[in-house]
């Protein structure tokens, strides 16, 4: 299939698409497809998408690819819709979850030494939201379990993967400089 | 450096209200030391131990007067507080120190502990400006077209526990039947031991007694017991002398699937 | 405001509504633009919306402008919905599995016992999509069959073995519970 072709099919589907959709699931659809075409389908689709003046963008998240509405056309997309700001997690959620993304896999004793202070409710939250999920167990005596992020967090946070984090070096800056 | 202490308005409970406002920013110790520090500008390699030890403890003394539940770790911090303080005022012993290459500032862990937080801190500022970003813009698919996935629910392995978890609330809060209060057979409770451990793998000796309503009930669970120790069933145990005894499933064997 | 300014934003309240978008209901959220500006801003984004050689178009329903994806793709965007990944579980089955994962080796009279709901089509669910494995049978009156989880849910929840099940005891660490 020429390109040209395939970029308004692929534009259809990302818009029906409650996830984002990644290149492997589009290859299934277009078998006779090679990645390569359907990558720079997908590549040319985007410059093009995202240059108009619209009021929607094609991100790159998760792996994958999604449509939203442009953040700068909140308020009015918010007083149509007639909603409140979404829930927004707490700053004890935030700061476990900061530690499980940098520190994962990690235990609940693990995040309670480093935050020094409980932190179970939060982790429980997390669990809920399915930002966080049970990754496995570590080999040491009584076999805690470890958490790690999920696929929802860089969906959550809109994050191609872990690598767009900013290294917990760069937050280095010294209590009191700045805030 | 300074060494005022701290200011009037947050060390009595005069100014009730700011105080409030403002402890409730501290979730935890750590968070508190940090603003003890940035607040007096200080060098964070080389605290002042003795000023900050007591501005922490002026801080519990606050919060026990405003009666907030203080948790555990905040008397740990103040106790490693303490502790620093009292290595810090010991001359150095010239025959210990003679014999380690380097002797140890008491206050290092606690300083890498605070940058370590800072850090987090600072990556959870991140996070939430990323939430505000995402909170910002709307993904939405046509409805119709997700009418197959309605009514389902994507399965996490915390998700089937909650599951399993619901079910064993529902199931201890169903009714059971009570033919006659009186009248209690041994037959009846053996059933109720078998119902719960249907959902359970122990149960606490104790816990069947708790709520037992006369000493009848208390001989036939005692008796019930004591047949399906009999018939195997359920064995008991304790984790040590005088722990509480558990009723448990099955053989003492423990094999695993 | 401007006409150009106008045209993103109201393409991308057309975009996350559920239901035709009307000039009445437009006109409630520019109150400051005529309804004269608001049909104009209306037309023009239709006008260049469709003539591109995108995957939606906004078309005229019930008194209101409402995207859809054009009709010409339907097959593969069809075809994209049943690639949807993950095992998804209604709330029965997943309860059931809950069940059988926890009490294993387990009857169906059993699991009816611990659920009180019939389960037998949820159970049927499970062996279909091979999470759960008949594993034997009873040792008493009818011998009923024993359910058990197959390989593939430990694959499916990344477990090692079952050992590895998150315990009710460490569920009720994180909630906090006494027990």
């Amino acid at each position: 299939m020429d390109i040209n072709e395939l970029q308004p099919i692929l534009e259809a589907i990302i818009y029906v698409a409650e996830d984002p959709v990644n290149p492997e699931q589009l290859k299934e659809i277009f078998p006779d497809e090679s990645y390569e075409t359907i990558e720079t389908a997908l590549r040319k689709l985007m410059d093009e998408f995202n240059s108009r003046p619209g009021g929607m963008v094609i991100r790159e998240i998760a792996g994958g690819v999604r449509m939203t509405t442009r953040p700068e056309y909140h308020e009015h997309v918010r007083a149509y819709l007639k909603t409140k700001p979404g829930a927004r997690l707490s700053m004890a959620a935030l700061e476990t979850l900061a530690v499980i993304a940098y520190r994962q896999p990690v235990t609940l004793a693990e995040i309670l030494a480093i935050r020094g202070k409980k932190s179970s409710t939060a982790l429980k939250t997390l669990l809920e939201k399915k930002l966080v999920a049970i990754v496995g167990r570590k080999h040491v005596v009584g076999r805690p379990i470890l958490y790690g992020t999920s696929r929802e967090f860089l969906v959550h946070f809109g994050l191609k993967d872990l690598s767009e984090l900013p290294t917990l070096e760069e937050f280095a800056e010294l209590a009191g400089e700045q805030h | 450096m300074t060494t005022e202490g701290v200011p009037a308005s947050e060390t009595g409970a005069g100014d009730s209200l700011t105080l409030t406002l403002r402890l409730e920013g501290f979730e935890g110790p750590l968070d508190l030391l940090l603003h003890l520090i940035k607040r007096e500008e200080i060098d964070i390699w080389n605290i002042p131990i003795a000023q900050i030890t007591e501005q922490y403890l002026q801080y519990l003394q606050v919060m026990k007067d405003l009666n907030i539940n203080l948790a555990g770790e905040w008397l740990v911090m103040a106790a490693t507080l303490i502790y620093i303080k009292s290595r810090m005022l010991l001359p150095p012993d010239p025959a210990g120190a003679a014999q380690e290459e380097l002797v140890e500032d008491p206050r290092t862990e606690l300083v890498y502990q605070l940058l370590e937080h800072q850090k987090f801190k600072n990556a959870a500022q991140m996070l939430y400006t990323r939430q505000e970003v995402e909170n910002a813009v709307w993904n939405n698919p046509p409805r119709e077209v997700m009418e197959e996935a309605r009514e389902v629910v994507a399965v996490t392995l915390f998700g089937l526990l909650r599951a399993f978890h619901e079910i064993v609330k529902r199931f201890e809060e169903r009714p059971v039947l009570q033919v006659d209060q009186e009248e209690i057979s041994i037959e009846e409770k053996i059933a109720d031991i078998r119902r719960l451990l249907l959902v359970r793998d122990t149960i606490l000796f104790s816990s069947f007694f708790t709520e037992a309503p006369a000493k009848q009930h208390l001989i036939a669970t005692f008796l019930a017991i004591l047949e399906l120790v009999r018939l195997r069933e359920i064995w008991l145990y304790q984790k040590a002398n005088f722990q509480e005894i558990h009723i448990s499933k099955g053989k003492p064997s423990g094999e695993t699937a």
